[in-house]
């Protein structure tokens, strides 16, 4: 079998509940005869059709909006925003609409919307096109939000957000688009939507982390217990909202230390969250202050700067390092 | 603008198919019930039974009209003011109290229906509608949508995105716009510099045309007219309905502050009731004692379901967690719980 | 001098500046000859004319993006929002544009605006005008948001924002509106922008709130004041963003303890953020786990079911206790 | 569709009074300009030195032609195809290079300058330029605003919400959309039925129009005129320039993926540049040798901005904390010294 990309993977799943389940339509802006800007519909224009593979006009509010009448009707509507920095605009529909209808008409009608945006920076990107504001979605009561780290997470969480009757903001780190590949077996299998994955086990600090970053965090684990010995629990959080802090507590108990990672500006990030539930739920347990390295709180600089905004190996390494001295 | 009985309850063109006396009579009993209804809920308002409420006086035509132009399986995507149409749409009196008394069990609306809640952030129901309506041509179904607005929410971005939406797709909808001369205290040439409201659709290269919003019979004939072509792959109308909103914007408002008294009575000349009145009046068809009879009758239907809102029990506190999600995440389950706790402790 | 409530102070603060500074100008939905419909702009339109009280078409996005196009010309809009539910629309705007003017030309143009809006739940109102979202702002970098509890940092604070050059979002506690009066000099004296208001001290917890729910705090910090012996030093927040931190934490330094109480939603509030920060910054001092009393992760309810959405006295209270007799 | 000079480089109609042979001249060259500067640009990134950029080819008599119309006093809300307006603007070619070039000094724009800067999200600057038109018009300047966008962004709400505002308050301003016929791989009758942009005015209660944007001529007077209308008290215009977008949509794009090569063909016979030349040689007003001498002037010009881009300093780290605010928030002061320690350890 061939190894495939993450963007390919997203690509494998779409092709493969379309095929299983009539009722999906895909919709957003140049997804059909162009197979979206990252190519990640590429070709399902073709195998099903204009009335299943839907190019828009260019409106974010209506793109959101549209997908919630479809689904109160039935339809399992996959919405693509070109960038999730174009996503602000349909902010209202998502928090107003796609995240209470079900609440709202206590389940006469229901939102099985999928969102799907490219997140994060790190391609050297204009302006708006490196945005990652997990946090504002993972604030919104009624939805859920989930971020794929690799291509076969990218495949079976697509698949299980896609088969939830709840509307899931699905956000692809764009920089993991075509960085490594993975054999991901095209049998429809989904992963759990409600549980973090532990990439590497250690027993000296937990780094819990998600997106792209996942992919700095297991670099720095690595060179921490080959040069130094620090063993790293490594987390993938995959699910940001429900937060399975279960899971993060369990090994933060076990390592007594931890460092949140995350490309995301710091300020009441997603990171926030997480310290605080360890500060309720495992004070005793800490043998170090909680750390988070994260975006500052700063606009995404235009590219140039970019490199300097996002959390890098080294800070990783290093923040590891200071933590098993403190004491 | 297109319409059959004036003001003076006298014939502009021939009454359509639709209007046989019996019909009449039942768009006259239908907007009795809506205005008796809705004074009825001011009540309660007043009495501190319910918190805010926004009445239809001086739609009633529009409310109705719309209702009754609609099949069963068509869709109807509200604004908060249709509760109008909500009531012939199927949901009960109760449900509309309910909604207003501030329970979600309103917008289940006791009934099987896939008709849209009440959408309060305005003119966001259009995109909802948009969507609807492409999940019935993608299915080659034999329905249509009505998408109901204000005049205000036509300044709303979602307005035109779903317009132009629907002329490119093509879309089996009908928007009807409501215009009530009034966004609250903001009147309508302040909104836009359109002549009128109908001449938006030009944007999005669609028909659009005015009624008289209140000549129930206009309104509920273009309407139909406007969901068979929907119904026959024949795309989306823009209706804009010359109504005026006889009352204040919602109880909690006091259009006195802005409104001026002369525009206000002029407006009542229109009112859509009385000129149907006159009409039946004049053919025969209707009496002092009749409409004795039907008040009283209306009183009675709605005296229950105030009572019936009245005496429901309150919903439980954990309602809210209940309908959150198809299967409640674990860290929900805790706070459920503690909300219980939480509640018993302070009961 | 007559005591004023606090929607009058806010009324109070633009009659005031609005006098002194041509440049001002409010903009809405039905602030002018209505006044605004709780009253916040009233009779400014009379003093001050159409030119300077506008009444908008109603179109969030467009309020907020026009209020930046007059910005950059040196006008200082302050714009209505009529509820904060309906802000969402206007994200686009508040986040690509208001916040990022000055940083995306270096400079050159500016952006001094005030988004104001009434927030909070507690007086019986159909659905999306009980909204407490605040985290969203506070997530995003070049804001400001600034929330008063009282008549008297609604005058001084509502002053600050509108002299501030970068865009603020005030958010009003529309419960507090009329629920008690202050006397509140009219001076034209401002209130920093960053720095929290210590409202009573004490030695044994630290109460950190904001908003309306500065309220109950207050009533539950005075009954274990007077019926446990228990001394709450309660700060109200009140500049959202920026957090000034050091003062919670110099506070939690002393008490060993905190209970943070917002009203919003709990993952990922702002109270998650205070929390997080405590845990990096005073974890050695804390004597219990820091605990949050916040808003359910829920829609917030219609109103019938409001009261068990929002944190109350008696759970402050019971907290409080707990917390004293964790060892 | 207005129009001076058609496809072959014959007259339509007179030609206005700004049409003397040395303007048709300076347009003629100002078009040369942009051409060779994007042909540049797109090697700049197709050698590494750039990251993404958006072509002018088939566009350039409008944005040469919209930015000639234009006074210094006016102000441009541009949208991100709109460089050769800016550099008409006075924005200097390095800080159009080092915009695309992923630094925020291509926005400050190098200049005294209140045109906004390029705004990426799609639309949105029509709304911000509604409010400068706000501020110019209160303070009774006799001042207009340019506000640009293209066909694509017709259909985002902020467009019709800014249309609707600019009539309702009748403010000094012109939208002009460049109608490419293309938003990215979606054809402009899949974004709307409406025959015309120019007639999605009529929404909004006001006069519009189509120009040929391939006619220098046409772009400038008519805007010209619009522009003078709005200085003047008449409220806003809307002008739909008909252009092709003769290349991919940016650099990252493939437009052979989607676009039919015989509307490609066809639209070249079209293409802006050739008919002004034509016309101009016909006339007896411009040679080979000119042509030459010209291209030579600009190549150089073209090549020193292009070294002072390549030359220039990489920004600050710390740039990212220095415009965010007046003043640095104490905690962001903390971050800013953090940044510096990580830069200096990892350099
Ligand atoms: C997006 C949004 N903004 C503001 C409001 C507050 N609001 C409620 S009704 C109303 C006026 C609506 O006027 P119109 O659309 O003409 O309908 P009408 O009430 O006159 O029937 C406003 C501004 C809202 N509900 N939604
Ligand atoms: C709000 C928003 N959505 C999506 C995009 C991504 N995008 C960039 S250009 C473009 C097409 C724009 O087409 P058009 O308005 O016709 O302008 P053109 O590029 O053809 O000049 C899209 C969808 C964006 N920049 N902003
Ligand atoms: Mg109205
Ligand atoms: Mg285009």
């Amino acid at each position: 079998m061939k190894a495939i990309t993450l963007v390919e993977a997203v690509n494998q799943a779409l092709d493969y509940e379309m095929s299983a389940d009539e009722s999906i339509v895909l919709l957003g802006e140049d997804i059909a005869k162009n197979g979206g800007v990252f190519r990640a519909t590429l070709d399902l224009f073709d195998k099903f059709g204009a009335e299943r593979v839907l190019d828009t006009p260019l409106a974010e509010s209506m793109i959101a909006g549209i997908a919630i009448g479809m689904a109160s009707q039935g339809l399992k509507p996959v919405a693509e925003f070109q960038f999730m920095g174009f996503i602000y605009s349909a902010f209202d529909h998502i928090i107003s609409h796609a995240s209470r209808l079900r609440n709202r008409t206590r389940g006469r009608l229901t939102c099985p919307v999928v969102y799907r945006a490219p997140y994060g920076g790190g391609i050297h990107a204009p302006e708006h096109h490196s945005e990652s504001t997990e946090a504002l979605f993972a604030h919104i009561p009624g939805l859920r939000v989930v971020i794929p780290s690799s291509p076969a997470r990218a495949y079976g969480l697509l698949l299980a957000a896609i088969r939830n009757p709840d509307p899931v903001i699905f956000l692809e780190p764009k920089r993991l688009y075509r960085l490594f590949k993975q054999v991901v077996p095209n049998t429809g299998q989904a992963l759990p939507l409600d549980c973090c994955f532990t990439l590497m086990p250690g027993d000296d600090i937990t780094l819990v982390t998600w997106g792209a970053m996942v992919y700095e965090t297991m670099l720095a684990a690595k060179q921490l217990g080959e040069t130094q010995g620090i063993h790293c629990e490594v987390i993938d959080v995959a699910t940001i909202k429900p937060l399975d802090m279960e899971m993060i507590i369990h090994s933060v108990q076990k390592t007594g230390r931890c460092i949140i990672i995350h490309e995301a500006a710091r300020n009441c990030g997603v990171g926030a969250e997480i310290a605080a539930n360890l500060a309720e739920h495992a004070l005793m347990s800490l043998l170090a202050p909680v750390q988070r390295i994260t975006g500052y709180d700063t606009i995404m600089p235009y590219y140039r700067l970019e490199k300097h905004y996002m959390p890098s190996v080294n800070k990783i390494v290093h923040t590891a390092q200071e933590m098993m001295e403190f004491v | 603008m297109k319409q059959f009985l004036n003001s003076q309850g006298l014939l502009t063109q021939t009454l359509p198919e639709l209007a046989s006396p019996s019909h009449l009579l039942q768009l006259y009993s239908d907007m009795v019930t809506l205005q008796l209804f809705d004074k009825k809920a001011i009540n309660l308002q007043r009495t501190g039974n319910m918190s805010t409420f926004p009445p239809s006086h001086g739609q009633e035509a529009l409310f109705i009209g719309m209702g009754r132009a609609m099949q069963a399986t068509d869709v109807f995507c509200p604004y908060y003011r249709d509760h109008g149409t909500l009531m012939l749409r199927g949901v009960p009196m109760q449900k509309i109290l309910s909604y207003w008394g501030g329970n979600e069990e309103g917008s289940h609306f006791g009934i099987q229906n896939q008709d849209m809640p009440i959408t309060v952030p305005i003119a966001s129901q259009l995109l909802l509608a948009a969507g609807v309506a492409y999940a019935i041509k993608k299915r080659k179904q034999t329905r249509a949508v009505v998408a109901s607005c204000g005049d205000g929410g036509t300044s709303k971005g979602d307005f035109y995105e779903s317009l132009n939406l629907a002329g490119v797709w093509k879309l089996p909808i009908v928007f009807v716009i409501n215009n009530n001369q009034w966004a609250i205290s903001v009147p309508q040439h302040a909104q836009t510099a359109s002549t009128t409201i109908a001449q938006k659709s030009v944007a999005a290269g669609f028909e659009g045309f005015q009624i008289d919003g209140n000549d129930v019979i206009a309104v509920q004939y273009y309407i139909e007219q406007a969901l068979n072509k929907a119904r026959n792959g024949g795309g989306p109308t823009l209706i804009e309905a010359i109504t005026y909103r006889l009352s204040d914007h919602t109880t909690a408002d006091d259009a006195s502050r802005y409104q001026d008294p002369d525009q206000l009575a002029q407006a009542w000349q229109k009112e859509p009731l009385a000129r149907l009145r006159t009409y039946l009046k004049e053919k025969g068809h209707w009496s002092a004692e009749q409409e004795k009879i039907l008040t009283e009758k209306n009183q009675q239907r709605i005296q229950q379901a105030v009572q019936a809102y009245l005496n429901q029990a309150e919903p439980e506190p954990e309602d809210m967690f209940d309908y959150l999600y198809e299967t409640l995440p674990k860290e929900l389950v805790k706070q459920r719980q503690s909300l219980r706790k939480t509640y018993r402790v302070e009961a």
